[in-house]
């Protein structure tokens, strides 16, 4: 039992350890803000969960597992709260998404870019 | 964290560099939760990472953003900076080594403090024990400071204002609600329980890390939190100006008289064995009263703080047709 | 090389330090001012807290069967110290922006330059 | 393994601090910020196992309120930004290839 115990909490963390890890590189390399975006939103709170799910599987006393538990449900509240807010703020105030862009030539790329900045 | 300072120096755009100071706010705190200082880790959490990146910001979104180039010669300030590092580098030859249980600091009063505090306060959490009783008349100092500085920036800051009308309110609430509503329904959601956090905090820093300091700005927070998005008039109706400065003032009074009381029983200013039968139950008993006060004032001058900053602002705005 | 590794804490407390102080004085901007003041600030905060660290011993929260803590003294003096910095930091930022509101700008050379001039105003109407 | 979870968050969190500091606009910035305050939420918890006192959970749950009130705060205030920001979106879509 406390074999199987540690080795799924061992999973789990390893689990975490990676979306965290692929989280860094892609709020690093990803070309835009929405893609950082996305790279940083989604793998913030899966990570978060399976770490601390990995935690809860570590210790036994049940004190932590519920403070563990709270700090869990409060991430899975907030994460996304925020993450929402952040984009919806982003695209209030004309932050352009990449993708539009690759479609028209650079010219009227720039063009845009100067009309949105105008407005 | 010297990197982050480094680019600190570096950066002109001043809204960077705020947020660069609030990341640097919480690397110092993950630095003190490794150095073994939960309790000040606490605080620097919900202080350094929260209520001050949210004031510097304030300012800077009503003094502008940019930095001009500095005119005179930075050249000058670096060979006076470069010797007094010299000469501190030079004194740190004769300190003792990093972690050494032998040094200086650990030999005079601490012991007492970690291997009597048990037996003569009773209460697991020493930092507690050292700060409201031990050293309760240092504390009872920073306690009268920051109520100082809640007056000083009441006076600096606060504008003559008429209530407005509960037309006006649901006017701005309702543009609110528009706008954020996904952020609203949250946040309305998790106010009580911040609130009932911050209490535990408060009453439980006795036996873990937290304590008044800590428990009165997260309480500050959540209320922050509440004026941020249903706005300040709205906050201002729930908890009015009077109302939190007669609770500051309160804290601090709150604090003096236990010293009083105690000193009316026959112990000196802030000794707490005399306020009950048994000397342990009495230390218990001021720590917790005094924590509370603490707990009343810290909590109120924030809260003042940031209603006369985003008062102030709104003034401003108001002044100026909404634009800055 | 035990020299260094015995020593690291305080160079990184100096090296924070001294940022802050240049901070301080090479740039002429308020708020700029402040941050690098609350730079200086946190280096003597962990400044003192590694100090009050012991070598193998943990958090100065008593428990059964734990020896070893680190000092507490420090972290109580800290604890107080930051509180008081934030408003004091609020206190700063206040001012600020009544400088702001007073003279337009929150840059020191500009301000002085217009103190410079009110005042030649002044004697010339003086005479 | 809880060490080589501390490090990957380590790892992960210098990397939020070169966007915070590098980020060409104002949203990189507040998302790296947000991002770094998760993982100090979660470096937090790791350290407290690491060093054996699993019950100073306290501080990361203050950490996780009080890293969403500095994120809500900034974004209202962002809004002050608003037309200073647009020049710097020119130059974000100057530099796309």
């Amino acid at each position: 039992m406390e074999g199987v115990l540690s080795l799924l909490s061992a999973f789990f963390l390893l689990i975490g350890s990676f979306l965290c890890l692929s989280g860094g590189v892609g709020i690093l390399r990803f070309p835009d803000f929405y893609t950082r975006m996305h790279a940083a939103g989604v793998t913030d709170t899966l990570a978060a969960t399976m770490i601390l799910i990995g935690l809860m599987l570590q210790n036994p006393e049940m004190l932590v597992i519920i403070k563990l538990i709270l700090i869990l449900l409060m991430t899975l509240f907030i994460s996304p709260a925020a993450s929402h807010a952040l984009g919806q703020a982003a695209a209030l105030n004309n932050l352009p998404p990449l993708v539009d862009l690759h479609i028209k030539d650079l010219e009227s790329a720039s063009a845009s870019g100067d009309k949105t900045s105008k407005s | 964290m010297v990197g982050i300072a480094l680019a600190v120096n570096q950066i002109k755009d001043m809204f960077a560099v705020v947020m660069l100071a609030g990341i640097y706010g919480l690397v110092s705190a993950s630095f003190f939760v490794a150095m073994d200082a939960v309790d000040v880790a606490f605080t620097e959490a919900s202080v350094g990472a929260g209520i001050s990146t949210l004031l510097m910001l304030t300012t800077v979104a009503m003094t502008g953003r940019t930095e001009h180039e500095a005119s005179h010669k930075p050249l000058l300030a670096l060979i006076l900076v470069a010797i007094t590092g010299g000469l501190l580098i030079y004194g740190t030859f004769d300190m003792p080594y990093f972690g050494s249980a032998d040094a200086a600091v650990h030999n005079h009063v601490a012991p007492r403090y970690i291997y009597d505090s048990m037996k003569e306060i009773g209460v697991p959490n020493m930092v507690t024990s050292v700060l409201a009783s031990y050293r309760g008349f240092d504390t009872f100092g920073e306690v009268t400071v920051i109520f100082t500085a809640g007056i000083g920036v009441l006076a600096l800051l606060s504008v003559a204002q008429r209530p407005k009308d509960d037309a006006a309110i649901e006017a701005i609430n309702d543009s609110m609600h528009e706008k954020h509503l996904i952020l609203r329904v949250a946040i309305k959601t998790m106010i009580p329980f911040i609130l009932l956090y911050a209490f535990y905090v408060q009453f439980h820093g006795d036996y873990g890390p937290g304590g008044g300091f800590q428990a009165g700005v997260i309480f500050a927070a959540a209320i922050i939190m509440y004026a941020m998005l249903f706005g300040l008039s709205a906050a201002r109706r729930v908890i009015t100006q009077p109302f939190v400065q007669l609770l500051s003032a309160l804290g601090v009074l709150l604090y003096g008289s236990v010293g009083v009381v105690s000193m009316i029983n026959g112990g000196s200013f802030l000794d707490y064995s005399v306020l009950a039968a048994d000397p342990i139950a009495g230390q218990h008993l001021g720590i917790l009263i005094i924590e509370l006060g603490v707990g009343l004032t810290v909590a109120s001058v924030m809260i003042i703080i940031f209603f006369s900053f985003s008062a102030r602002r709104e003034y401003q705005q108001a002044n100026k047709g909404g634009s800055l | 090389m035990t020299m260094i590794l015995g020593l690291y804490n305080y160079w990184v407390v100096i090296v924070l330090m001294m940022i802050g102080f240049y901070i301080i004085i090479a740039h002429g901007h308020l708020i700029k001012k402040i941050i690098g003041l609350n730079i200086f600030q946190t280096s003597v905060f962990i400044f003192y807290i590694s100090v009050g660290k012991v070598e193998g011993a943990t958090a100065p929260i008593w428990q059964e069967g734990i020896i070893l803590y680190s000092n507490p003294l420090p972290h109580v003096l800290i604890l107080t110290a930051i509180v008081v910095g934030i408003a004091t930091t609020a206190l700063g930022l206040a001012l600020i922006i009544r400088i702001k509101e007073a003279y337009g700008v929150i840059d020191e050379d500009e301000i002085q330059a217009m103190d410079n001039q009110a005042m030649v105003n002044q004697d010339k109407e003086h005479q | 393994m809880v060490i080589a979870a501390t490090l990957a968050i380590l790892v992960a969190m210098i990397l939020a601090v070169i966007r915070a500091a590098a980020g060409p606009s104002l949203y990189d910035r507040i998302l790296a910020v947000n991002m770094f305050g998760t993982k100090t939420v979660l470096l937090i918890s790791l350290l407290g196992f690491v060093m054996g006192r699993p019950e100073f959970l306290d501080i990361a749950m203050v950490y996780a309120l009080i890293n969403f009130i500095s994120v809500i705060g900034v974004l209202r205030l962002s809004d002050a930004f608003n037309s200073k920001h647009n020049g710097q979106v020119a130059d974000l879509v100057k530099r796309v290839p």
